[in-house]
């Protein structure tokens, strides 16, 4: 049971939004589409929906072509980032609204409905209107009626991105396990790597319309196969340096040069970009195996349990990540240590050509 | 916006002198002709209802009276039903030639009655429709089919279209998406559309008393006829005018909230 | 240079409160510094934009009295009180170019040319709008317009007091971090009192000197980003701060022991026994419960989450849900594990409040 | 991705609309244009007449030509005057009207009247309104010992016609304005007065500029009306004294309808219908222009 892009594009006029975009979706999986806005994720989920024809390629549902099959003929559920449900109907008959046009049966509605509603808990809501509810039980709601459809192909498109972050976390824990049940094909749109990570399942990095790595989320994670895929998938953005490798030294774009060390040490020599998450980026501590640089602290941002510290070393800002809530202030002059062994190496065609030592995880 | 005196001043002021004449006329309609010409009287010194006594008694006004409601009601309803697929099509597709067609219609908003006066009387009495509602209703799609058009369209693209795509994703078949989902959320919309369509159509006179010689003489064409009668029946003339307010004041009155949530007419 | 003061400030929409539930915002004494930079704090419709209008005057409170220094501006109208406010949604003047939007506020306080030109080349400077100044606005993307609002709320120089409504809803993720730091190094060149609202936590810790977490129409705590991460006053800061949030657990207090369904938990100092049938929480941040194979709290784990640069547990601890750290050194995490608690990190909450111990 | 789709079955959606306006527009065009090229002996007897009915008619020295010149000046000068006035006035009342409260209800409502009672009544209470013996305005004016006479003086029945007209259309701009209004955010109300904007200001940078479009369809809906004005003249000053209020329709309807003079009417007829076209298209060219140059 799967479902198959096979070199899809989509072109408006000469700009290609799509570029031959291929990917095999199985049932019961989740899949993550990772990638900045505008990279193509609505696009293609259109595309997959049958919402919008593609220029070339076919759409193949168990083997069998659906490329140009109207979108009602699909099984087929989405959910929009901005709440969209029906503005006249009561919510219980927003959600029985797709069991209603298939002729299920009153009961069975009935049921179905009352499921999806405890799951989305919206059972105290059902006769209220779209317009009388919170954002968030507006798009539970829309959420409840891709549930109820049991549809084979389920697209959900960034769902949570217009949610205070407090609900997204809950419903974030919640979406995964509430799906997964259901044995559908799941294709999920975001922006965020952490909620890719948060999802799990397999992971499709998108930038301007091209698919640059598919795999599981977390090994995408550690083993970015490209560059374009390693700064899709690092939040805050990856931090880049460019070294030219030669025997024991590499000397950086302002003409220092620094002992080769970890996995730098281990490469050939060439011309490379390391990237290296906030995450490989201290301040102050040296690291067994370190580059340092000094810099000084441009501003501190406080996330909810980590701290992120963007230090200018000269050669671009980067930014280092202190866990718990901590600030530099602005102008302070720091000490910054990359872990060479925690660096990514691409080559110049920004081609990984050597991934660092990952702790294995459960 | 806070609401200043001045502004308060302004509006009645406006509406006062907006009233008056109307007020005139009712006025006029409560006195006889002797008491009228007896005299200026900024109110009714001996109010009578006789005229409008007299108007419901005479059958040519009553029936008058009910033929221009019929094709009104007529005109209102073509107009709004042919009109909502049209809008929903120029706002959501993009077809062959939609760009001339839209100002090809908007271009009989143009149209001045009396061109069509001669012709209509030709065509509808080789069709032998002269002399019916229908005349007069079918004329009257000449504007108010293409301002139907035109409002319905701003209201289409009110509705985001991911309503639709969803309803489409729900297995809704067009037309049960249409009348079930989208309807509704255009209500105001249609409101507002009947509202003028009812409007153009029931103060038009040029072509309704053209279209017309006896059976479906509309109320309009029955004052205009009662002219000539001996002398000015001022009183008589009031009443009947009176009486031509009401239909409209009632429309009005049910449509005032869609009207005062604002709307935006569509491109031009 | 202002100190603006909130006595006893509350508003109802309804009019005169009548209930407790009636209040979009509950009474509030709270006193804003100068030059200082406040995070209102909290989720949507816990009357953070109330106060915040309020303060501008576009909203008159239905009780209490608002002070700039001293004076009583309560009822003063929004356009004498030398107030600059950002909206969520960008608001621009379509005819004007992106200059004349900047000018605006100067032009309509009579300020000379030069000045003007001055100001707003600085505020064009600073928000990268320098290309696009004598462009007309209307034909800009939403972030640009934005840029423009925030411009325009920063372009006069002698406002009392800055206020910014959740002002990068609209702002590409790629660039919000970006204006954040903006906004705060604006703050830090000048002297002017700034309010912030929002309802990210990392835009209020990382914008803010002090945050006001506000919820359902009440200030629950007024502090450092530190102090709210660290010591949570009440347990609706343990939850808001902080992703996971800090994890809940029902206990029964004795001196300096809890204990969770009859699992002892060492606690840092001695707490007085609580009141009768009060509801007693430990309070404890995932980030402080590590899970560890040395002995500890003995729990089960449910669900491991992976979130690349840490690792987190799902774990229960009795019949309680709590949420704990995987250190990085623990390669593989079994059924059974214990946790271990942070005792300086574990905090009591009776009835919600944070209770002081005392240390033994 | 918002681009529309191309979808040509969407025909079947404007084929009813294209039916009714076919039926009610085409075919009598035709027989206009069919006359405006023949001539008759009576008798339904006709033959063809090539273009020489329009050549009289734009030659003012014919008879007709010299009548249908007057007429169309007359008309336009109408035009313009009753626009002068009807669009600022019925924007200064839109912006008096309050945004909410139950006033606003009742004034839509009373507003409205005017536009719902049929042309010809218009007329009628003008009519009376204007008589010095029972109507009020016309005796008021004359009290103040004005010069007033309807049926007498040319002034005076101009005068009525805009009043009359101005009294009988302005609500619609009002209410097109208002509509316009109400679809500005309040937010834009608040930055302005943040921003310590005047009234003024206020008026000229946030209302007007988002009322245009608004504006552009008040002002050619007004102009179509206007220069087709036929029912309220005939009623209270039956186009004179002497021409002085016969508009162009009035002309045509008493040509056509009246001389059963065909070929005139027809030629008249389109030649009106023409210029009216020419007018909405130019302005309404020159209002988009406007737009694009302000956007580049």
């Amino acid at each position: 049971m799967t479902f198959v892009l096979d070199k899809i594009s989509l072109y408006v006029g000469e700009k290609a939004l799509i570029r031959e975009a291929s990917l095999t979706l199985e049932r019961g999986a989740m899949h993550v589409l990772l990638g900045p806005t505008l990279a193509g994720k609505s696009t293609l989920m259109r595309l997959m929906a049958g919402l919008d024809r593609p220029t070339a390629g076919r759409l193949l549902d168990n083997g069998a072509d659906v490329t140009g099959v109207p979108v009602r003929r699909r099984s087929v559920a989405m959910v929009y980032q901005q709440f969209v449900n029906y503005p006249s109907l009561s919510v219980y008959e927003n959600i029985a609204s797709p069991l209603r046009v298939a002729g299920v049966a009153r009961s069975e509605v009935e049921s179905r409905v009352k499921d999806a509603a405890r799951l989305m808990r919206l059972e105290n809501l059902l006769d209220r209107l779209p317009a009388q509810l919170s954002g968030g039980q507006q798009q539970r709601t829309a959420i409840a009626r891709a549930l109820v459809k049991r549809a084979e192909l389920v697209l959900l498109d960034e769902p949570l991105a217009n949610l205070d972050y407090k609900l997204r976390e809950e419903l974030r824990e919640e979406l995964p396990r509430i799906f997964a049940k259901s044995h559908s094909i799941l294709v999920y749109a975001t922006t965020e790597p952490t909620e890719a990570l948060l999802l799990g399942g397999s992971v499709v990095t998108l930038s301007e319309g091209r698919v640059t790595q598919v795999g599981p989320t977390a090994l995408v994670y550690r083993r970015p196969d490209n560059i374009e895929a390693a700064r899709v998938f690092s939040d805050p953005p990856l931090n880049e340096l460019k070294i030219d490798k030669r025997g024991p030294l590499v000397t950086l774009e302002n003409g220092r040069q620094l002992p080769a060390v970890g996995a730098v040490s281990r490469l050939s020599d060439g011309v490379y970009r390391l990237g290296f998450r906030a995450d490989a980026v201290t301040i102050g501590e040296a690291q067994p195996a370190s580059l340092s640089f000094p810099g000084q602290v441009a501003v501190t941002e406080i996330g909810g349990s980590e701290s992120f510290i963007h230090v200018d070393v000269g050669l671009g800002v980067w930014v280092c990540l202190v866990s718990g809530v901590h600030e530099w202030l602005p102008g302070v002059n720091v000490e910054v240590t990359i872990d060479a062994n925690r660096a990514f190496v691409f080559d110049a065609a920004g081609q990984l050509s050597a991934a660092p030592y990952i702790a294995k995880t459960a | 916006m806070r609401q200043g005196y001045a502004s308060k001043i302004v509006l009645t002021v406006y509406l006062v002198l907006l009233m008056l004449p109307i007020y005139w006329l009712i006025n006029m309609s409560l006195r006889t002709n002797t008491d009228i010409v007896s005299g200026l009287a900024l109110w009714p010194h001996h109010p009578t209802l006789v005229k409008y006594v007299e108007i419901f008694n005479d059958p040519s006004w009553v029936n008058a009276f009910g033929v221009s409601l019929t094709y009104v009601a007529i005109n209102t309803v073509i107009s709004v039903t042919v009109a909502l697929p049209a809008a929903y099509a120029f706002n959501r597709y993009h077809f062959v030639g939609d760009k001339h067609l839209f100002f090809w219609l908007l271009t009989n908003l143009m149209a001045p009655a009396a061109v069509f006066a001669m012709p209509f009387f030709q065509l509808y009495y080789a069709v032998g429709l002269f002399d019916t509602v229908w005349a007069v209703a079918l004329a009257h799609c000449l504007f108010n089919v293409p301002l139907a058009v035109w409002i319905l369209e701003g209201f289409v693209s009110g509705v985001p279209r991911e309503i639709d795509e969803t309803a489409a994703i729900d297995g809704y078949s067009f037309p049960h998406f249409f009348i079930r989902i989208f309807l509704p959320l255009i209500a105001n919309g249609v409101g507002v559309t009947a509202f003028f369509c009812f409007m153009f159509s029931w103060v038009e006179e040029l072509l309704a008393t053209t279209l017309t010689s006896s059976n479906a003489l509309p109320f309009a064409a029955v004052m205009t006829r009662s002219y000539s009668a001996a002398g000015m029946d001022w009183a008589l003339l009031s009443a009947a005018g009176v009486l031509t307010m009401v239909p409209g004041a009632v429309v009005i009155w049910f449509v005032r909230n869609h009207i005062a949530k604002g709307f935006a007419l569509g491109r031009v | 240079m202002t100190r603006i003061t909130l006595d006893g400030v509350a508003h109802s929409y309804s009019g005169k409160a009548q209930t407790e539930r009636d209040y979009a915002l509950k009474p509030l004494h709270h006193v804003w510094e100068k030059g200082a930079a406040y995070a209102l704090l909290g989720p949507s419709g816990c009357g953070k934009t109330t106060l915040l209008n309020i303060i501008s005057g576009l909203v008159i409170p239905s009780e209490g009295r608002l002070l700039f220094d001293d004076v009583d501006v309560t009822r003063l109208p929004t356009e004498k009180r030398h107030i600059a406010q950002v909206f969520q949604f960008p608001v621009i003047y379509d005819t004007m170019t992106v200059a004349e939007n900047l000018a605006f506020p100067l032009k309509n306080r009579r300020l000379p040319k030069p000045m003007i030109e001055r100001r707003v080349a600085e505020i064009a400077e600073m928000l990268d709008l320098t290309a696009d100044l004598n462009r007309r606005a209307r034909g800009l993307t939403a972030d640009a317009k934005q840029k423009i609002s925030l411009g325009r709320g920063l372009v006069r120089a002698n406002v009392a007091a800055i206020l910014f409504d959740e002002p990068l809803t609209v702002i590409d993720p790629a660039l919000k971090w970006k204006l954040r730091s903006k906004l705060k190094a604006v703050h830090r060149a000048s002297d002017i009192l700034m309010i912030y609202v929002t309802h990210d936590q990392t835009e209020a810790l990382t914008f803010a000197d002090k945050v006001v977490v506000m919820n359902e129409g009440k200030a629950v705590q007024i502090g450092t980003p530190a102090d709210l991460f660290e010591r949570p006053q009440h347990t609706f800061v343990g939850y808001f701060i902080g992703s996971p949030g800090m994890n809940l657990l029902p206990a029964k207090l004795s001196g300096a022991r809890a204990s969770v369904d009859g699992i002892e938990i060492q606690l840092a100092g001695a707490y007085p026994s609580p009141p009768k049938d009060a509801r007693v929480q430990l309070g404890i941040r995932p980030d402080y419960a590590m899970l560890s194979a040395a002995p500890g709290i003995p729990v089960k784990v449910r669900r491991v989450t992976d979130l690349g640069r840490k690792r987190l547990a799902h774990v229960s601890l009795g019949a309680h849900h709590m949420v704990a750290t995987i250190p990085n050194e623990m390669s593989n995490v079994g059924e059974e594990a214990n946790v271990v608690f942070d005792p300086a990190r574990t905090h009591v909450y009776v009835d919600d409040i944070l209770a002081q111990g005392t240390p033994t | 991705m918002n681009h529309k789709p191309l979808n040509n079955r969407a025909w079947f959606f404007v084929l009813p609309v294209l039916a009714f306006v076919m039926f009610s527009s085409i075919i009598p065009a035709m027989t206009v244009v069919n006359y405006s090229v023949q001539d008759t002996m009576g008798a339904n007897s006709f033959f063809w007449n090539g273009d020489q009915w329009f050549r009289d008619l734009l030659d003012p020295s014919t008879e007709i030509g010299a009548r249908f010149n007057d007429a169309l000046f007359r008309t336009l000068a109408f035009s313009l005057v009753a626009l002068a006035i009807e669009v600022p006035l019925g924007i200064v009342i839109a912006l008096n009207l309050p945004r909410k409260g139950k006033a606003v209800g009742v004034s839509l409502v009373l507003m409205a009247l005017p536009m719902l009672i049929p042309w010809n009544v218009v007329g009628t209470i003008w009519q009376i309104f204007t008589r010095a013996d029972i109507g009020l305005f016309g005796a008021a004016l004359t009290g103040l010992g004005l010069h007033y006479n309807v049926t007498e003086d040319a002034v005076s029945a101009w005068v009525t016609i805009v009043v009359i007209d101005v009294w009988h259309w302005t609500p619609l701009v009002i209410l097109l304005s208002y509509a316009g209004l109400r679809a500005i955010p309040d937010a834009f109300y608040q930055a302005a007065r943040i921003d310590g904007a005047s009234r003024w200001a206020i008026f000229l940078n946030i209302e007007l500029p988002k009322l245009q479009k608004v504006l552009v369809i008040a002002v050619l809906l007004r102009f179509m009306q206007t220069f087709m004005i036929y029912t309220e003249p005939v009623v209270v000053t039956g186009g004179g004294p002497g021409s002085a209020t016969t508009f162009l329709s009035i002309d045509l309807v008493k040509i056509a309808l009246g001389q059963v003079d065909l070929g005139n009417a027809a030629a008249m007829s389109l030649v009106y219908y023409l210029i009216t076209l020419t007018v909405c298209w130019v302005f309404y060219t020159i209002m988009t222009q406007i737009e694009r140059r302000r956007d580049a």
